[in-house]
Parts: structure tokens; sequence; C-alpha cells
């Protein structure tokens, strides 16, 4: 009976299950919702919902990349909007060469961008990317190198707390200025946008747009049950008792480093994929997407949803996002009061986040063990 | 278990996003007002969202539109370029609105524009822009850079007699295009291009003590300098003061921008700033009727006896008249009807003259050049003789020398004079 | 039980393999049947000496008190045989074979040597049983983790070191909710899952009731023998009740070293304590 | 060579000159009138080429009015009555019902005139120009040494042989070693035209030991050569002299601009020292992660754009009186923040993050409410602006000087209140050990509400001294909080010289990077720096050491 000894409260069976249940309900209603159910229809799910929902989950999948190495492993990342960016414009460069010689200018080969600028050839690092398998491989590859070199920098130096927040900041910021910088050659400031199809298939048409929110649903789901496998292994365990000790975790034997490391390059390939899922959704990637203050809303929305829990942090996610959708939208003018107290609130009063409100039975009462 | 309270929470949300807005719509004609109210680009933005609810207050106090009252339709975009279109999205697939006007930033516009092409919306654009665009359900309301550059630096070249130029931006497409443009231009004039110095700084830029310094050196070599200024938003008020702190004074070397008018004046103390220059289309100085019954109405509607008024906000005024106009040409608020009704529409400046639209969908302009006064107001000390027509693709640059725009017989908003072809962004 | 190969079979253990028979090499004569070598050690913070020139020798099996003052180098002393601190000048020697100052914290637990605290450190939001789960000695790398699953071996040892430090009916609580002596007790238990040669326990009864300050000496008598153990302690009559041989440590030197007695009774020992 | 003014005005400026110099000796031949008043009277309706050729004939009569026309002129006073005719207004006040006239040739009054009725004669930059170097030789004979030095300076790069002429007339009676100094500069620039080789020689030796840019420009065309091949200076003797001037003048130059540039990263530093040091406080000492501290800092500008608001005439006090002003402001609203949210998170420092995450987006909106989006203009005082001219070559602005000043005197004060006072020992005592501090019988809430607000009080002073250099705006506090927590963070949490040794250093390497890699490539690699940095040191530059230090 080799079964995982105990859970964290919150990711239960049950609440697991609970959990890809939604999501599964969300892949399966809001397709036919949108696609079968006539707009005519009070049931009809439009376009913008269909388009607002994937970015939801593109959101949720950020955050649980977030909760797994600030919850568990205790790494206060505030730089994850960087890895999430980078997996953006990864996409971004591929949907960029979709266009081919339907851009502005027609030239065939390079974007819009480098006709004006005057750039002559394709600069080495676009080679490939007008490869769909070549552009999903640095999607992960690319987050996942700057995490490896940047975390064995960080982890092998002991760098720890708000130090290593800060520095993850810093990488962030750093790269979000080169990303404007037009001669970088990323379109600067303006970033990608037009995108015209994914894999042959128009991005405006209503279709593609479904199956970009199944793609995000599935991803959200597969990166759930990764990260749930992880926290459950007894690699997880030891992840959690880094948080909780750190020095206790290297006496006994482990080398605390290269679990930080593992879990942080992990971490940032799922912030990449759900970048990547992003862009095509969202229809632009630009630099401000590396901006320090959208890791720490990140952070944020982790926080809301309940640190520590993988679904909380979910659920955490779409809960601020919507909030901030219906509020910029009904009080475009007061809305900053209403988020902003809502912190404020969620802090004072729920310490453990909207999760907080789940009775910590668990934690409170002594559970038989399943290892005898 | 919480989590069903969450399921159902959830459900709630989508319930709230999928059920269509009050069908009230037929009562009213929709107008949606897209302009950032947080976030870096509120400061600028603010204003364009009031102007538009004064326009639809006053057009209401005439009896609206087609008999039926006008009903806005205000967001925030929060300064965040992937919300501008979503909340596009929403104003045109949810709200149903007849007609957007917004954006401010080229990357804002840029973001929309697929929304707007997918769902055959009407975006009134009211800034100045690099140009390099033109799409069928755009109205471009501010100067593209014939309509505003161009004429600076030739008043600047011919009036004041300068030879050695600084072309100082913010590094993103405004001023790479402008100054693109513009160095094609000053060469063609023979400027040697050891006379040029073109630098570009981050968004925000805050310390301009170096830059500053090194324009001073660039113009101490004893000719006349000038400094071209494409600086944008917040970088522009430690800029002045800089410069006014390192004595660098508008009599030596003068600065003319694009994007500092008066509101952005209004936010510092213009008295070390006299005589540097700006190159706009509208001038809240320019004294006639419509203009001084435009600014007393505005500043009775927003209640501050000391608000400015600015060019974006003539823009606003322009696209709102013409786009009322074509309304009532077209006898419908349908995109297509009023899109097919729009070019050749024409409406008065509140500067003088008429603003005609193109079938470029640019609108043809007055250029003024202002000196800054201690009051933060501009002096007009040159002006083009009659109107200047908007150029969507400049004459200027390699590639887009032999491209137009033509919305009316070419339908097609980059042709290829040479190649006979329409391609780009409306290519189907 | 020779945990030595069970420490080093399983782990992660070419690196250091080399290193091993580098420095076994190079190793002190006089190391011969010591198994902890600490000499002339001097470690200083900001120019003040926590130690200086320490040296102490702990033979196979033997259960070491160590006293002394606050501030007498006591957790410094610790903290450099575990690779927590490095220090200027001295060696330190695990065995005959193993140089400590050229390994890391990780790889120090991993030859043998245990550590625990001087306040109680156990993982609170893990239960008992994971606490000595991640105790186990073996596959200590992130990927061998990540499939590992307790053996029927592992699980018996577990069991049977909850039974050992009386903790089987709190098997399946947190470690926040634990007394402060039921902390001390699994983190004891979690030394002897890692089934070390060497102990280094820093004051296991500080907080501790009569009762289970009793017990606790019970225990670590029984450890010696089987593994040396290396006691700090400040609790005189405790330190009486098990050691055979006590060292005292003063500005980070030794300042007497003997049997109980002996150490009470010397002049500078007393000076120190009372004069102080 | 050297940029000259038009012909007309040469030939202008030797008129005038040979006018005042003859008002010494004669008396003055008076320009009809009549004429003149024509010209004048059409000054409304003329266009700024008819306003130039006006002003020099103005100058070219040597009417005895010229100057205090000219001066109305360049100070906005010359307006036209709805009668066509040009007068001088006495003094231009809006708050005046009617202001009072000057007729501009005789300077007799000329009634009064309704704001509404009377049109301003503009001025461009051209205009304003050459009425101010007109001007400039009015101010020859001041007795304000500044002024004279100024009209000087003024009259260089457009020397003529009149000028020079009036210079040398000065030049005997010139006291005062600095006008000198000046007045030789002109007389030997002068030379260089002249036909006597000595002559040249000698000029080329005076002015190698000058520093002006006017001056090299002018040694640098020596070297040119004309169209038709030839040196412009014949003589060899002078172009090599010309050209070792001109590399000493270059090496003394570009020890300046090292000076300089020196400056701007002390200045830079200095103002992330000021916007760091007060959450070296809250964030430092107190451990709580005050995403709020830019918005303190706003709330402080803010302040002092309404101490400004509600005294228009004292911009140079205003200033000073913002200062305690918002400490207390800030200072306030730190204390209300600490009392209502902060102090239920003590120990949980993560999650001050997420609520002073929250108040910093309520107190934008405040603002933006209270103030809307706008900026505000917040006025530099005299006092501040302007820069002090230490040679030809340096120069160094006021307002940085005095905020590189204004951050010694806020850290020092800090510093003395932290180390010399009981309140400052409590903060320490409770920051180091609450529970011990708790037991000595000090009130550790009352000490936490003090720090936070002494933390916020001082980011309020920091935001008067940003309203000075940067846009007081609703986005004030978001683009200096990255900054301030990299210096904390750079310099050693909890350490206030690691802050000041933190922040002078990141300013002085970005602005010594800044010329050779760019504003942006500067940035990123001081980032990269840091980054790299922090491996080295994990715990900044000054790390806390001992027990203490674990607990972190």
């Amino acid at each position: 009976m080799g079964a995982p000894l105990r859970l964290l409260p919150g990711d239960s069976r049950g609440a697991a299950a609970s959990f890809l249940g939604l999501l599964a309900i969300i892949a399966i209603t809001i397709p036919i919702l949108n696609l079968a159910v006539p707009a005519s229809s009070p049931l009809h799910v439009s376009t913008y919902a269909t388009a607002l929902i994937g970015k939801y989950l593109c959101y949720a999948m950020l955050a649980l990349a977030v909760d797994l190495v600030w919850g568990f492993c205790g790494i206060l990342s505030l730089g994850h909007a960087a890895f999430f960016a980078l997996g953006g414009y990864a996409m971004g460069m591929y949907l960029m060469r979709q266009i081919g010689p339907r851009g502005v200018y027609g030239h065939a080969v390079l974007p819009d961008f480098m006709v004006f600028l005057n750039w002559q050839e394709l600069p080495w690092f676009w080679y490939g990317f007008n490869h769909f398998p070549v552009a999903v491989v640095m999607m992960a590859l690319v987050p996942a190198l700057l995490a490896l070199v940047f975390g064995w920098l960080a982890f092998r130096s002991r760098v720890t707390g708000v130090y290593l927040s800060i520095i993850t900041q810093a990488l962030s910021y750093a790269l979000m200025l080169a990303f404007f910088r037009n001669d970088m050659g990323f379109g600067g400031n303006n970033g990608f946008t037009d995108f015209k199809d994914l894999l042959g298939y128009d991005l405006q048409r209503d279709g593609t747009r479904v199956v970009l929110l199944v793609c995000s649903a599935v991803a959200l789901g597969i990166s759930y049950l990764a990260c749930r496998a992880i926290v459950a292994s007894r690699a997880g365990r030891v992840v959690r008792a880094i948080r909780d000790a750190e020095s206790r975790t290297r006496f006994l034997g482990y080398r605390v480093e290269s679990f930080k490391l593992w879990i942080f390059v992990f971490s940032a390939v799922i912030a990449g994929v759900a970048g990547a899922l992003y862009v095509p959704q969202v229809g632009i990637i630009n630099p401000s997407e590396f901006a320090p203050i959208n890791s720490i809303e990140v952070v944020i929305w982790v926080a809301v949803g309940g640190r520590g829990t993988l679904h909380g942090a979910a659920l955490g996610a779409v809960l601020v996002n919507f909030t901030k959708t219906y509020f910029t939208g009904a009080l475009p003018e007061v809305w900053l009061y209403a988020l902003g107290t809502l912190f404020v609130l969620v802090t004072l009063f729920l310490p453990r986040g909207l999760m907080g409100i789940v009775p910590l039975r668990a934690a409170a009462l002594p559970e038989p063990v399943e290892a005898k | 278990m919480k989590l069903k309270q969450f399921c159902v929470a959830a459900g709630l949300a989508l319930a709230a996003l999928a059920t269509p807005h009050a069908v009230l719509a037929q009562a009213t004609i929709k107008v949606g007002v897209l302009h950032s109210l947080s976030g870096t680009m509120a400061i600028s933005e603010t204003t364009l969202k009031d102007t538009i609810l004064m326009m639809i207050d006053e057009q209401n106090k005439k009896g609206g539109l087609l008999g039926r009252k006008l009903e806005a339709v205000v967001v925030d975009p929060a300064s965040d370029w992937p919300l501008f279109a979503e909340k596009a999205r929403q104003l045109l697939e949810r709200d149903k609105v007849a007609v957007v006007f917004g954006c401010w930033t080229s990357v804002s516009r840029k973001s929309v524009l697929p929304v707007f092409e997918k769902n055959n919306g009407l975006l009134f654009y009211p800034v100045q822009y690099e140009g390099e665009e033109s799409s069928k359900n755009v109205i471009y309301t501010g100067a593209a850079p014939n309509q505003q550059a161009i004429p600076a630096v030739d008043y600047l070249m011919k009036e004041v007699g300068v030879q050695r130029w600084v072309l100082e931006g913010t590094d993103y497409v405004y001023p790479r295009t402008t100054n693109k443009v513009l160095e094609a231009y000053l060469l063609s004039k023979g400027v040697k291009a050891a006379d040029i110095s073109i630098n570009y700084t981050p968004f925000g830029h805050a310390d301009w003590q170096t830059r500053v310094a090194a324009i001073k050196r660039f113009g101490s070599a004893g000719r006349k300098t000038a400094v071209v200024s494409t600086i944008n938003g917040d970088a522009n008020v430690p800029f002045y003061k800089e410069l006014a702190n390192q004595k660098i004074s508008a009599e030596d070397i003068p600065v003319v921008a694009f994007s500092v008018g008066e509101e952005e004046l209004s936010g510092l103390d213009a008295k070390p700033l006299v005589g540097h220059l700006a190159a706009w289309n509208y001038f809240q100085s320019v004294s006639t009727p419509a203009n001084k019954e435009f600014i007393s109405k505005w500043k009775t509607y927003i209640k501050k006896p000391n608000r400015t008024t600015n060019d974006p906000m003539e823009a606003h005024f322009i696209g709102f008249n013409l786009w009322a106009k074509a309304v009532e040409t077209a006898k419908s608020t349908d995109v297509d009807k009023v899109l097919a009704a729009l070019p050749g529409l024409e409406t008065p400046n509140l500067t003088g003259g008429v603003a005609k639209l193109l079938p470029n969908h640019h609108l043809t302009k007055p250029v003024y050049i202002g000196e800054v006064r201690a009051d933060g107001q501009f002096d007009v000390v040159w002006k083009t003789t009659g109107t200047v027509p908007g150029d969507a693709w400049s004459d200027f640059l390699p590639v887009s020398r032999d491209t137009e725009a033509d919305w009316v017989t070419l339908k097609c908003g980059n042709y290829n004079t040479k190649t006979k072809v329409c391609s780009g962004q409306n290519y189907k | 039980m020779n945990t030595w190969t069970n420490a080093t079979g399983n782990g992660k253990a070419t690196d250091w393999r080399a290193l091993r028979e580098a420095a076994s090499r190079r190793a002190p004569p006089e190391l011969a049947g010591k198994i902890l070598y600490v000499e002339g050690v001097t470690v200083s913070f900001d120019g003040f000496k926590a130690l200086d020139h320490l040296s102490l020798y702990v033979d196979p099996g033997e259960l070491r008190c160590i006293i002394g003052p606050n501030g007498a180098g006591k957790t410094t002393m610790m903290d450099v045989i575990t690779g927590k601190t490095r220090p200027d000048v001295g060696s330190v020697w695990f065995g005959r074979s193993v140089d400590l100052l050229l390994l890391d914290e990780p790889a120090i637990a991993q030859v043998g040597i245990g550590r625990k605290f001087q306040k109680p450190t156990v993982f609170e939001q893990l239960t008992v049983v994971e606490n000595l789960e991640l105790s186990l000695p073996g596959a200590k790398t992130f990927w061998r983790t990540l499939l590992a699953r307790p053996t029927a071996a592992e699980r018996a040892r577990i069991d049977e070191t909850l039974e050992i430090i009386g903790l089987t009916g709190q098997r399946g609580l947190t470690g926040s909710v634990l007394s402060h002596g039921q902390k001390q007790w699994l983190e004891i238990g979690m030394l002897l899952m890692q089934g070390p040669e060497l102990l280094l326990v820093d004051e296991p009864v500080a907080g501790m009731t009569p009762q289970e300050t009793e017990r606790t000496a019970e225990l670590l008598l029984s450890l010696a023998g089987k593994h040396s153990v290396v006691v700090v302690e400040h609790d005189m009559e405790f330190v009486r009740s098990i050691a055979s041989r006590v060292t005292v440590l003063h500005e980070g030197r030794v300042l007497a070293e003997g049997d109980m007695d002996q150490v009470q009774n010397d002049p500078k020992v007393i000076e120190v304590y009372l004069g102080a | 060579m050297t940029a000259r003014p038009r012909g007309g005005w040469r030939r202008l400026t030797l008129l005038l000159v040979a006018a005042l110099l003859a008002t010494a000796v004669r008396a003055v031949a008076q320009a009809p009138d009549e004429e003149m008043r024509a010209a004048l009277d059409g000054l409304g309706e003329a266009g700024f080429a008819d306003k130039q050729a006006f002003a020099e004939r103005l100058v070219a009569s040597g009417h005895r009015s010229v100057r205090p026309l000219l001066e109305a002129w360049l100070d906005d006073r010359l307006y036209a009555r709805a009668d066509k005719r040009t007068v001088i207004v006495k003094a231009v006040d809006e708050r005046l019902a009617t202001y009072d006239l000057v007729d501009p040739l005789t300077l007799a009054d000329a009634g009064t005139g309704a704001p509404a009725e009377l049109t301003r004669i503009g001025t461009n930059n051209q205009l304003r120009r050459a009425l101010r170097t007109a001007l400039a030789r009015f101010s020859f004979a001041s007795p304000d040494k500044s002024v004279r030095l100024a009209a000087i300076r003024q009259m260089l790069p457009t020397l003529d042989a009149a000028t020079v002429e009036l210079l040398r007339h000065r030049a005997t009676a010139e006291t005062d070693a600095d006008v000198q100094f000046e007045i030789a500069t002109a007389i030997a620039l002068a030379a260089l035209d002249g036909d006597d080789v000595g002559a040249r020689r000698a000029a080329v030796g005076t002015l190698s030991s000058r520093l002006s840019s006017d001056v090299r420009n002018r040694l640098a065309a020596l070297l040119e050569k004309s169209d038709d091949g030839g040196y412009l200076e014949g003589d060899e003797e002078v172009r090599a002299a010309a050209a070792a001037a001109i590399a000493a003048i270059d090496g003394r130059r570009r020890i300046y601009e090292g000076i300089e540039t020196l400056f701007f990263g002390v200045s830079l530093g200095s103002v992330l020292v000021l916007v760091a040091i007060g959450l070296a406080i809250t964030f430092g000492v107190m451990g709580v992660i005050n995403m709020a501290h830019g918005e303190l800092m706003m709330l402080g500008a803010y302040t002092t754009y309404v101490v400004q608001t509600l005294l228009p005439e004292h911009v140079g006090a205003s200033v000073l009186v913002a200062v305690p002003a918002a400490f207390v402001v800030s200072g306030a609203v730190g204390v209300v923040i600490e009392r209502s949210i902060i102090r239920f998170l003590y120990g949980r420092p993560l999650e001050t993050l997420l609520a002073t995450f929250g108040v910093s987006l309520v107190l934008q909106q405040t603002v933006r409410s209270l103030f809307s989006a706008n900026n505000r203009a917040v006025e530099t005082p005299a006092w501040m602006s302007g820069a002090w001219q230490i040679n030809g070559a340096l120069a160094i602005t006021y307002n940085r000087l005095f905020i590189v000043i204004f951050t010694l005197g806020v850290f020092a004060l800090l510093l003395a209140v932290l180390k010399r006072t009981r309140v400052g020992l409590e903060i320490r005592a409770v920051s180091q050990n609450r529970a011990m501090a708790r037991a000595m019988g000090i009130r550790s809430e009352w000490v936490d509400a003090l720090t936070f607000g002494l933390g916020s009080g001082i980011a309020g002073v920091a935001g008067v001294a940003l309203s000075q250099l940067t846009n007081v705006g609703p986005n004030l506090g978001q683009a200096y909080i990255i900054d301030s927590f990299m210096v904390v963070v750079f310099g050693g949490v909890g350490n206030l010289w690691g802050t000041l040794i933190g922040g002078m250093s990141l300013g002085i390497v970005n602005k010594i990077l800044e010329p050779y890699a760019g504003a942006v490539l500067g940035k990123i690699l001081v980032l990269v720096g840091l980054i790299l940095f922090i491996q080295r040191r994990p715990r900044g530059l000054f790390p806390p050491t001992g027990r203490a230090a674990e607990g972190m």
C-alpha cells in the first residue's frame, strides 16, 4: 500500500475531483452554449464571454505555478510574469510567422515591424518559429532555461526570503526594459498583434476560440494533476519541509537547492505554457506583461484564493479577475476602491484566503494513517 | 464543503457573463467610450472620456439622433493593452454599441484593431499617431506625421534657421516612425547625417541629467540647434524641468514637441519653458467664436474654470460631429451605412476652416506651431495657409512610398500603386 | 545496524567518494580510532572569536557531554561540524576518511552525522509519520524522492521508531500541534531514522518535564555504544545522569575535560561558572 | 565659423554702439518721433519679421526710450489698444480691473485701459533673443556684477567690432576680476578676426586657458579649410597654437565632464536614497512589505501642491512649509494604516504585501477623485531653479544640489532619532526583540504605530523632493516603488547605512553607464549587476549579523 501518507487539507480527493469536474463542465458546456445555442437564447454564451473565460483559465494556470513555488516551497517569486510573458512571446513569434505575406507591408518572411525598421533578414533567434512543434518546445524551454540559470545562481548562493523576491522582480523588470527596446527584435512596446491564424485556423473565428478555451481547460487540468502529484509525492513533502524548516531539511541530507531549482523550473514551464495559451486568446503580447506589478498581482490572486491549496490558487485567479472585469465595466470610476478594499478585507478576515473558509478538519484532528 | 459554494459562485459568474445586457437597446443609441481611467494613461485619457460625455450630453439636449437619445457606455481598460481588446469586445459584442470613441496609445489601438475588424465595429481614434495604417473600421481624427512633424521641422528650418537636430524620443513606435520620417525628410533637405542626433529613452524616464547635458553639448557646436521631442507621457515633466534647470532656454535650443499640449503643461510650472514649441492642429489660445464657445461649454461641463482644452479633445469634437452627421445622412447607425456616408463629409474645426474626411479615413487639418507662454497656453507663431490632408502612408519612407489607402474607390487600406495589389491588414 | 552503508549505498555517493579517498590519503595519522576529530578550529565573526583553537576528539560509541556558559561556542562548534559555518583555520574529520570541511550540510548528513537543534525543529505542517519518513536514509535527490514510496522495511522502521519515541498515538498529527516535549522527541526520532554514526544533540531536555527528561536520558544512554553521541546541555543533573565524559567550553576553548566529578572540582570551571 | 546674427543686426549694433558712445560725449540726436510712432502703432498687426525690422530701426535710432520699450516688450508688457495705439502696461496682473498705461515713446502716462481692450504684442524666440542681445549692451555698465557678467556672456557668441570697442572701453573701468576675465575673452576672440598675426597668436594664448564651448568652437574654426582648400587661418603658428589650445581645453572639459557625471550619479543616488529611506524603516526595520510606500510619497507631493495653492505668493517658502506638512500628512496616514490594518498582520509579512497593495490602489484612486487624474503643477522656488555655473564647462543645477543636501540631512536626522533618542531606542528594541521590549515596559503597540508613522512621514518628505523633479500625479508612487525596494534590499534589509551607500552606488553606476550604454541598456545592466551581486552576497551590502539574522 504505497499510497501517499496524507495531503494538505485543500488537496483532498474530493476537492480535486470537484475542481477537475468544474473544469470539465466548463470545457464541455461553454463550447456547446457558444456554438450550438443560438445567440437569441438566454443560455447562449457570447464569444466575448468565451474569450474571457479562456483568459481566466490561463491566469489560473499562472496562479497554480506561483502557488507551487510560493505556497508549497516558500519561494515568493515576484517574477513569474516573466515566464508567462516568455511563453507568450514564443507563441507570439509563431503567430507572427504565420501571418507571412499578409502583413501590412506584404513581406513574405519579415514581420511588419522588422520591415519597417529596415531589418534586412530575420534575426537568428526567430529561426524555426514558423514550425509549430519548434514553437511549442520553445514555449516551455525558454522559461525553463531562464528559471534553471536564474534558480541555479540564486539557490546555490542561498538567496532566500525578500532578497530572492526582489531579485526575481529585478529579473522581470530587466526583461521588461529589454523587450521594450525596439532594437531587440521583439517589436518593442507594440509587441505582437494582429495575429491571423493558428495552425491554419482563423483566430477570430468562434470555433477557434472555443478550441483554445478547451485547450486551456485541459492544460489547466493537466497542470493541476501534475502539481498535485508532485505535492503528494515524497519530493512534495520535502518541498514543504523546506518551506517550514529549510536548514532542518538540509541536515537530513537533502540538497535543498536542487529541490527548489526543479520546482522552480517546473513552475516556470507551467507559467510559460499558460502564457502561450493566453496570447492567441487576448490577441496581443507586449512587454508590459513583464511588468513587476503583474507578478505582484498573481501573488495576490494566490493569497486571495488560499496559499498552499492548488485549487484555491486557481479559483483565486479566476475570482479576482472576474471581479476586475466586472468592476472595470460596471464601476469604471471607482473600481480601484472596490478591488483595493477587497484585498485588505481578505487579508484581515480570511488569513488563509478564501479556501480558509474550509474547516481545517484534517489539520486539527488526528487522522488514521494508511501506512501500517 | 466550501467548494460547492464556489461552483455556485462560478456558475453565477458565468450566468452574469452570458446574460445579454438589458434589451432596452432599441430605445437609445449606445456610444462606447474606451479610454483608460486608471493606470498610467488615465492622466491623458480621462479628459477624452469627459469630452465625449459632454458631446453626448449636448447632442441629447438637441434631441439626440434619429429621434433616439444617445447613451454612453463607459468602460475602464486601465492602461492595460490586452484589457483594451477585451473591453472592445465587450462593447461590440455584449453592449452592441453603434460607435466607439477611444484609445490613446498606438499599442492600444493595435490591440483593439482585430476586434473592430472582426466585429465590424467603428472606432474614432483621436490622437496624433505614426501613420502607416488605415483600417476600414477606424476613423483617424488625430494628425498623421505629415500634419504635425513635417510642418514643424519646416518651420524650424526656414523660420528659425536650425541646422543641427536632436530627435529625442521615447522608445516606441510613434517616435521611431516619426523620427524615421523626419530623418529621411531632413536628409532630403541637405542636412548632413552628422548634424542629426537620434536618441531613445525608456518610458517614464525620470532622470534626464545625462541626456540634457548631452543635448547641451550637441547644441554648443556653434550652429543653431533644435530638439524635436517625441517624448511620451510622464517623461516630459522631468525632461522640461531638467532643461530649465540646466538653463537651456528656448532662445538657445528650442524644443518642439508633438505630445505636449495645454493639458500636459497644466501639470507643470510653465514659466521656465517659455518659448519652447509645440506643433498641433488645435490650440486653446486660437481665438475663434467656435473655440470660445467650446471652451466655455467645457468649463461649465467639467465644473472647473481652470481646466484646459487640447488637440485630442478637438479631434473627438470633430469625430463626434462627423459621426452624428454620417448617422443623419445614412439615417441609420448601421456601421456599414455610416462608413459609406463618412468619406467626404465636412465639419467645422474649432480653430476655423473645415475638417473633411478623406477616403483614407484621415482628416484635413490646419497645422499650428505654438510657443509656450508663462501661463501654460501657447502663442501661435506660425500656421499653414490652408489645411493639410492626412497621409496614412508616409511618402518619406521607402517601405510605404508606393502605398495608398482609399476606402471609397479602391476599398483598400494599403494598396500598392506599383504592383496594383491590395494586401496587408485587410487582406482576405 | 551499520548505518554507514545505509547512508551511502543508496545515495548519490559518487560525488564525494573520490573526495573521501583523496582525503584519506591526507588524513592525519593520529586519527586512528577517533570518530570525530576537531583540531585547532578558529571561527570569528566580525573580529569576535566564537571558537579559538578549539580541539575535541570523540571516540566511537562514546557519549560526550559538552557544557559551558552562554557564548562559550557550543552551538558554533556544532555548526562547524555540520558544515553550516566554515572555520577560519583548523581541521575537522569524521572517522578516518572524511574531511568534513570539504562537504556541505546535506553531504555531511549523508555520511552519517545527525543533528538536533537547540530549538526543537520539526516540520510543523507535516505529520509525525511524514516527519519520520523524510528522515529515512536513502535516496535524497529530487527525482528519486519524486517516485519514492515507503517500502515495507521502511514502514516497519517508522513504526519501530514511533514506538521508541512514544509517539505512536500521535502519528497522524501535524508537527504544529505537538507539545514542546513531543517535538523534542520527534526530532530525536528523526535523528534515529537517519541512523547516523554520530549524533549531535543540542539541549535535548530544555523545556521537558522531569519524566520526559528521564526518558530522554535513558534513550540517549541506549544509543551510546551503537552511535557516538555529543550532547550539549545546561542541565547539570541531566548531564551527570548520562555522561561519562564531559568537556567544558569557555570563550571558544576547551577549559576542562574529564568525568563529571573531575570537571566539577576543577578550579577553572568553578571560577567560570561562579565568577561569571 | 561662429554663427553670426544676420547682417542687419551687425550693422545695427555698430550704430547702437556708436550712439551709446556718443551719448557719453554730447547730446542725443533725436530721431523723428512721428515716423517712429507710425511704425510703433503698426506693431499690433505686424508679423514677426516686421516686428524684428521695427526693433532694428528702433535700436538704430538711438531713441532715449529704446531701453524701457524693449524691456517692456521682453516682459510681455507691450500692448496694442483698440485704437491701434501701442502702449506699455505698467504691470500685468489678471486681478486688476484696469491697467495703467504708459506711452512707449514719451514714457508719459497714457491713461488706463481694460484688459479686454488690449491686445498683447507677442514675441517669438528669435525676437526675444534679439531684444535680449540688444538690451545686453545697456547692461555692461550695470552696478550689479552678475548682470554685467551675464550681459557679456550673452554677447560672446555674437561679437562684432563695435561691441568689442564698447568692451575695450569698459575694460578700463572694470574692477571685478571675473568680469575682466570675460572681457579679456571677448577681446581675444575679436582679435582672432584681426589682421595682426602677433595679436592672433597672443589671443590664442589667452583663449587656451578658457573652457567655454564658444571659445572652443571659435578656435576650431581656425583649423577649418575654406572652399578653395586653403586654411581660413593663414598663419601656421597660430594654427598649431590653436590645435594645442583645443587639446588643452578638451582635456580640461573632459575632466569636468567626469565630475559632472559623478554629480549626476550622486544626485540620482540621492533620489534613490530618499525614496528608499522611509521604506528602510517600514520594511527594513518593521518587516512590513509596504506596497503603499510609493503612494505615501505621492501624498507628500500632493501636500506640496496644496501648500503652494494655499500660499500662492510665497513659492519659495511653500516648499519649506511643505516638508513638515508632508511629514505630518503621510505620517498620519501611515499611523492610520498601521492601526487599522498592519497591526493585525505582524508576523505575517507576506500578507502585509497583499493588504498594503490594496491600500495603494485605494490611495491612488482617492487622489484621482480629489485632484483628478491630471498632473498638478508644482512650482520650483527661485532659490532652487537654475544652475551654479562653476566655470565655462561645469554647472551644477541647484535643485539637484539641494536634493543631495536634503537627502543627507534627512538621513542624518533619522539616524540621530534612531540612535540618540528614547523613541529611537524603543524602536530598535521592539524591532530586535518584541517580547523582551514588552517585558521591559515598552508599549510595543505604540512604538509600532510610531515607527510606521515615522517611515511613512519620511516617505512624505521624499514626495516633497520628488515634486520638484517629476510629475505630481496619481502614478507617482508606482514609478518609484520598484527602485525603492531594490535599494533597501541591495543595501541590506534593516541597515540604514546600507540604504545610503546602496542607493548612492546604484545611482553613480547608473550614470557612469548611461553615456556608453544608453539609458535603457544602462538600467538593464544595473539590474543584472544587482542580481549577480545578490548571488555573491545573499543578504545585501551590509548583511544583518549574529543570531538575529537567523530569523530573517
